[in-house]
């Protein structure tokens, strides 16, 4: 680097000054890396065009975490150049857009604060949010994930919301992954797993938030990418939903010490993986979800008291990204003096502080006349406190380390980075014939995949989370007496009504055409949460992707998106929140492109939430939906280890006619139980129906099944989707049949008192599957 | 091939906070004690086959690297028991 | 006493979780009740109230050992009034955390905060935090908590917890346990035998399948599964129970409401 | 009076089980490793304001017996360590 461009400027801080004039394009790019900025040329270039002096390190850091991809979500918002134009802005051209043309009332605020919030009941508002941990989590995998959880609780927080459950959806390696395959710097998926899952565990737990919803997915696209999706839900009365810094508030910082861990975390989010990672062990953070319990407390107290005027959340970016926004968002400035912060160790740089992502704190604006109040709430609740400084009209960040000044930057500049700019590739799947031997065994192959890795009961895992915690866990996650997987979680989180939440999730990474990957997830969010008796779905969209950097990467992602756009619209299910984790690379490859889409319902009475497990003797079976021909990336041909076929599409008008009788007929008590159709089709649905089930069983007559399709594995397999496998009472059947006129509605069977499944295939052969076997196949005993 | 005993010991590396030892340190002063800072880890005593003392070791430096502790965030120290329990080699990192 | 003019106290500390659940059941029956942070508690606070309640969660982290750093606290802070509350023959009932919290004071299975437990909650014998609903059988009626009850009823509830398999120094102690019907709640198969150490059934590998015991007195209770969270129908994983109004766990503080009255 | 550092190990007494101890010989042995039995127990180190290294080592004594152990299930051993971190005495019970 050139001479006289760095330069120690204090004599009593570590506080360095870089005079970016005199940097050519070399030292713009070491800069960024040293610093650990993750910037572009570009970006260092509009820095340096605009400063007007030369910067200190707290300055450029600064810069760095607001513009990292994790802050402000940069391709997201950058133009996309593709064989057909310009896109300007994924975010406003396809996800926002749509909830804007859909514009429902009861969406009160969306993408706007830390999480999306919309109506519930009684003048209260249901709060969501759903962030990505990969990175943290690839490399301490039970930090990682529980630091996960944490972060995400405090979004809710951060929108004054009480939580009041997580969700966790997780995609591993296979666990069979032999070590030799696995190059240096990534570990094992099964050191990997176990700490992620006891890490979710540990966090949800200790808080006493019940984890009551996810997935895990196995697949080789993941081993050196572990993704780990971590969800908030929560509830607040909307007249205490405040947003409103003024100047001369205080900027209150509460909750832990401030320490070196977790220096740089979203721009090592924003990178990739190497085996330099192993050492990047400043960006490990460590979990103490006990401060934060009692960070909850608080804020649920100042909230309640009406005591502040605004609160967020420190993630990403540390204080440098929490005040910053905080101040802007009010178009406000701030002053702030670092010399009070609880450090946890003594010699920290002005700059580590200032961007440490340190766990477990929260930011508040407090009017003056209610410092006092807050203070106090503090102590009891046993917090450790920071006044910052004071909100100002200077439009300003300033801030002061014992009386120095370290940083003092416009925040409209700060917050107009330059526009990034990437180029899509055109996205084409060749579409290749699957070619499948038909098996002789109908009910060999159903066993066969009830204990594949990717649709085997996940008790283990689940039973090591407190889903019960709070007891407002009305429908939970493994349902009836003998505990069957629940198609969506029903929470009734408040006292004096029986207004329930309820929580669900679609997620198809294995569908290689991305538009049509992220229409089944979209729709799939919203079948689960039908199933249970939800109604009202808001999404939230959770992309994890590679480097959108690479053309092939940008469009995939572009495709997608289009699909999210399309689909909210035609399922009239607006998006209200979500996030992107783009860089996920790693020495084997990008990460499977894999988007979560996670559906918030409602439901007047969870007294009538519905469940998987079978009512009846006698009763009878019907399967609602068509079947195709969509095997493309089923789970019955991935365990084949065969591809190509076409994946399953979604038939938006025919999926909304069969939710909204659906969602009739079981208000009106009709449906006795209910499951969707997803990985494993109809024969998977049947299997887990009976295993869910105590004493009771039921016949599935594939000759009944309204199709095209005659091979009886591809019937049995197909994942074609908006479809329910449902119990309805003898006496009420003609009614039903008459409520679903116009709908392919097949009577496949009945309900019996022999536990099991009886098959009879499409030529009329009958097989029998006891409940012991196929429990014993799905869940290990 | 022999039993041996290993000793493994597990710990935060300095500079990490310990909320645990944070969390002791104050219930032991609340009880009267004059307890200033405490760290906590965990010890494992694990019986292992192998052909001598040095293979014995290196097993058990194995088995930190692999599940025990996690080089981002522990040190390890691991030391060859004799039968009496009494240590003969130590090894740190 | 008269329902109206008495009250309970649910206590906390940094970590505790389950605090509100509690309220809310005692409060649905007619039984008003207090949240009360430790550092909120001056002398003589504890006089105002007829039940003192130490709910679950992770007490400062569970640091240490399950329970144990709340169980000094109260050894050293609450000793003496504690002392004179059991002595008055009101009741106190210590849930998952709670009973964790009660064994490390002293309190259970002996009869004084002593601060030195005399029996342990250790870690499960899967090694794992367990959640799930477990059928108990009902041992004794020693206590106002299984008032309402009668001995070999099967009660379904669920439990939450990594520490809870109980445990006693010796088999004398076992014994004594026993012989005073101080075992009040066992961990059972559905029909309502005892589990007999089988896996789920009892879910940690307590020893004589205990789940809940009470000191000599009876007025002193603690148990590992959760009646908060059984106490409505609503609760309960299977659809036949969910429209009933209640749940199993609702008898306990039943109970204890109905002692109060006659307090 | 000045500050020493006491190391506590607190382990299960010997015949009781340990859960822990046997998930973690078997996650050794999935793994590869020729792992027997494996007992897991946790360390304390305790800064301690005392007179003496005797004082010091009955401070941490009596904070296993009021805190950090359990008697109906936990043994416990504690050693005065010198600044330099090396062991010095030593008692066990
Ligand atoms: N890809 C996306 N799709 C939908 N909403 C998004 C997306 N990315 C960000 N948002 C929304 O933008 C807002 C700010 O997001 P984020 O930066 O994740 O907040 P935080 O810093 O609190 O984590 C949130 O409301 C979030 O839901
Ligand atoms: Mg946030």
């Amino acid at each position: 680097m050139k001479g006289g461009l760095l330069k120690r400027t204090s004599d009593k801080l570590e506080l360095m000054t870089l005079d970016l004039s005199l940097a050519g394009e070399k030292d713009l790019l070491e800069i960024s890396e040293r610093m650990g900025l993750a910037l572009s040329l570009d970006e260092m270039k509009f820095i340096k065009e605009r400063a007007s002096r030369p910067l200190t390190d707290v300055e450029i850091q600064t810069f760095g975490q607001t513009w990292s991809e994790h802050c402000i979500h940069k391709t997201f918002k950058g133009d996309i150049l593709t064989e057909k134009g310009t896109v300007r802005s994924l975010f406003k051209s396809y996800i926002a857009k749509a909830t804007k043309e859909l514009n429902k009332p009861w969406c009160v605020s969306v993408f706007e604060d830390n999480a999306g919030l919309v109506e519930f009941d009684k003048g209260y508002l249901a709060a969501a949010k759903v962030e990505t941990h990969n990175h943290p989590s690839a490399v301490e995998p039970f930090g990682g994930a529980a630091t996960g959880v944490g972060g995400v609780i405090r979004d809710i927080l951060g929108v004054w919301g009480e939580p009041v459950a997580v969700t966790d959806v997780l995609c591993f390696g296979p666990l069979s992954t032999k070590q030799e395959e696995l190059p240096a710097g990534v570990k094992h998926p099964k050191y990997i797993y176990k700490g992620v899952i006891a890490g979710v565990g540990a966090y949800g737990n200790n808080m006493g938030i019940p984890t009551v919803s996810g997935g895990i997915f196995f697949d080789s696209g993941y081993t050196g990418n572990v993704v780990v999706y971590c969800g908030c839900m929560g509830v607040l009365p909307g007249r205490l939903y405040v947003r409103n810094t003024k100047t001369s508030d205080y900027a209150v910082l509460a909750g832990g010490k401030t320490g070196r861990d977790g220096i740089h975390g979203v721009t090592f989010a924003s990178a990739d993986l190497s085996e330099k990672s192993e050492e990047l062990r400043s960006a490990v953070q460590i979990p103490n979800p006990v401060v934060e319990e009692r960070l909850k407390r608080a804020t649920i107290r100042i909230r309640d008291g009406a005591l502040a005027s605004g609160v967020t959340d420190l993630g990403g970016g540390g204080l440098s990204c929490a005040t910053g926004e905080m101040a802007h968002r009010s178009d406000l400035g701030l002053e702030v003096e670092l010399k009070g912060l609880h450090l946890k160790e003594a010699k920290m740089a002005p700059w580590e502080i200032w961007v440490s992502e340190s766990q477990e704190r929260m930011l508040y604006s407090v009017p003056e006349v209610n410092l006092k109040r807050v203070l106090e709430i503090f102590k009891e609740e046993e917090i450790e406190v920071c006044i910052l400084g004071k909100f100002n009209k200077s439009g300003r960040l300033n801030v002061t380390f014992r009386g120095e000044i370290v940083c003092d930057l416009e925040l409209k500049f700060l917050y107009s980075p330059p526009k990034v700019k990437r180029r899509a590739s055109a996205f084409r799947i060749p579409l290749k014939e699957c070619k499948l031997k038909e098996p002789n065994d109908l009910g060999e192959e159903l066993l066969s995949l009830l204990s594949d890795p990717n649709l085997r009961s996940r008790e283990d895992v689940i039973r090591t989370y407190d889903h019960e915690v709070r007891g407002c866990t009305a429908g939970k996650p493994l349902q009836g007496e003998l505990g069957g997987p629940n198609d969506a979680a029903v929470i009734k989180p408040l006292k004096d009504s029986w207004m329930g939440l309820v929580i669900s999730c679609g997620i198809n990474p294995f569908y290689e055409d991305p538009y049509w990957m992220a229409a089944s997830s979209i729709e799939e969010a919203v079948r689960n949460n039908i199933a249970v008796g939800g109604r009202r779905v808001a999404v939230l969209d959770n992309f994890v992707w590679g480097n959108p950097e690479r053309e092939d990467r940008m469009g995939a992602l572009l495709r997608a998106c289009e699909a999210c756009y399309d689909f909210s619209l035609a399922l009239d299910v607006p998006f209200i929140s979500g996030k992107d984790s783009l860089y996920n690379e790693s020495p084997l490859g990008p990460v499977r492109p894999t988007l979560l889409i996670t559906g918030i319902g409602i439901m007047p009475d969870v007294r009538k939430a519905v469940t998987v497990d079978l009512k009846k003797n006698g009763d009878l079976v019907y399967l609602i939906g068509f079947t195709k021909e969509e095997m493309g990336g089923s789970a019955y041909l991935r365990s084949k280890g065969a591809t190509g076929g076409s994946c399953p599409k979604v038939d938006a008008s025919m999926s909304r006619k069969i939710t909204e009788v659906l969602v009739e007929a079981i208000d009106s008590g009709i449906i006795k139980a209910c499951h969707d159709l997803s990985d494993g089709g109809l024969g998977l649905t049947a299997a887990e129906m009976a295993i869910a089930s105590g004493g009771l069983g039921l016949t599935l007559d594939m000759r009944q099944v309204l199709s095209q399709v005659r091979r009886g594995d591809l019937l049995l397999f197909s994942e074609s989707t908006s479809r329910f496998l449902v119990e309805v009472e003898e006496e009420k059947s003609e009614y039903f049949e008459r409520a679903l006129k116009g709908i392919a509605l097949s009577r496949v069977g009945e309900v019996t008192d022999m536990p099991g499944l009886k098959l009879i295939d499409p030529a009329g052969t009958e097989s029998v599957l006891s409940a012991s076997e196929m429990r014993k196949a799905w869940r290990g005993y | 091939m022999r039993t041996m005993k290993v000793r493994i010991e597990v710990r935060l590396k300095a500079g990490h906070f310990d909320p645990e030892g944070d969390v002791t340190s104050k219930s032991l002063r609340d009880l009267g004690f004059p307890a200033g800072e405490v760290k906590v880890g965990k010890v494992y005593t694990v019986d292992v086959n192998a052909g001598s003392r040095e293979a014995a070791e290196k097993l058990a430096q194995e088995m930190c690297r692999k599940l025990l502790a996690n080089p981002t965030k522990d040190d390890f120290s691991v030391e060859v028991l004799t039968v009496e329990g009494r240590a003969t080699q130590k090894d740190k990192r | 006493m008269e329902l109206k003019k008495s009250k309970a106290c649910v206590l906390r500390v940094g970590g505790t979780n389950c605090d509100l659940e509690v309220k809310v059941a005692l409060e649905e029956l007619g039984l008003k009740t207090d949240i009360l942070h430790m550092n909120q508690l001056a002398d003589g606070t504890l006089s105002n109230y007829q039940m003192l309640v130490f709910p679950g969660g992770f007490s400062y982290g569970d640091y240490v050992r399950a329970g144990a750093i709340w169980g000094k606290e109260i050894f050293t802070k609450l000793r003496k009034e504690l002392g004179k509350f059991t002595d008055d023959g009101k009741l106190v009932i210590g849930i998952c955390n709670g009973f964790q919290v009660l064994v490390e004071a002293g309190l259970l299975p002996g009869n004084s905060v002593a601060g030195v437990p005399t029996a342990s909650l250790a870690n499960n014998s899967s090694a794992k935090y367990e959640c799930r609903w477990i059928y108990l059988r009902v041992e004794s009626r020693q206590t106002p908590f299984a008032r309402t009850i009668k001995v070999w009823d099967t009660l379904w509830m669920p439990i939450g917890h990594g520490e809870g398999r109980f445990i006693l120094p010796s088999e004398e102690a076992l014994n004594e346990l026993v012989k005073e019907n101080q075992v009040i709640f066992r961990y059972a198969m559905p029909d309502g035998r005892p589990a007999d150490g089988r896996y789920p059934h009892n879910p940690n590998g307590a020893a004589y399948d205990i789940a809940g015991i009470c000191n000599k007195k009876g007025n002193v209770m603690g148990m590992m599964p959760h009646p908060e969270r059984a106490f409505f129908g609503w609760q309960t994983p299977s659809q036949r129970g969910k429209r009933k109004a209640r749940g199993d766990g609702r008898c306990v503080f039943e109970g204890a409401v109905e002692y109060i009255k006659k307090y």
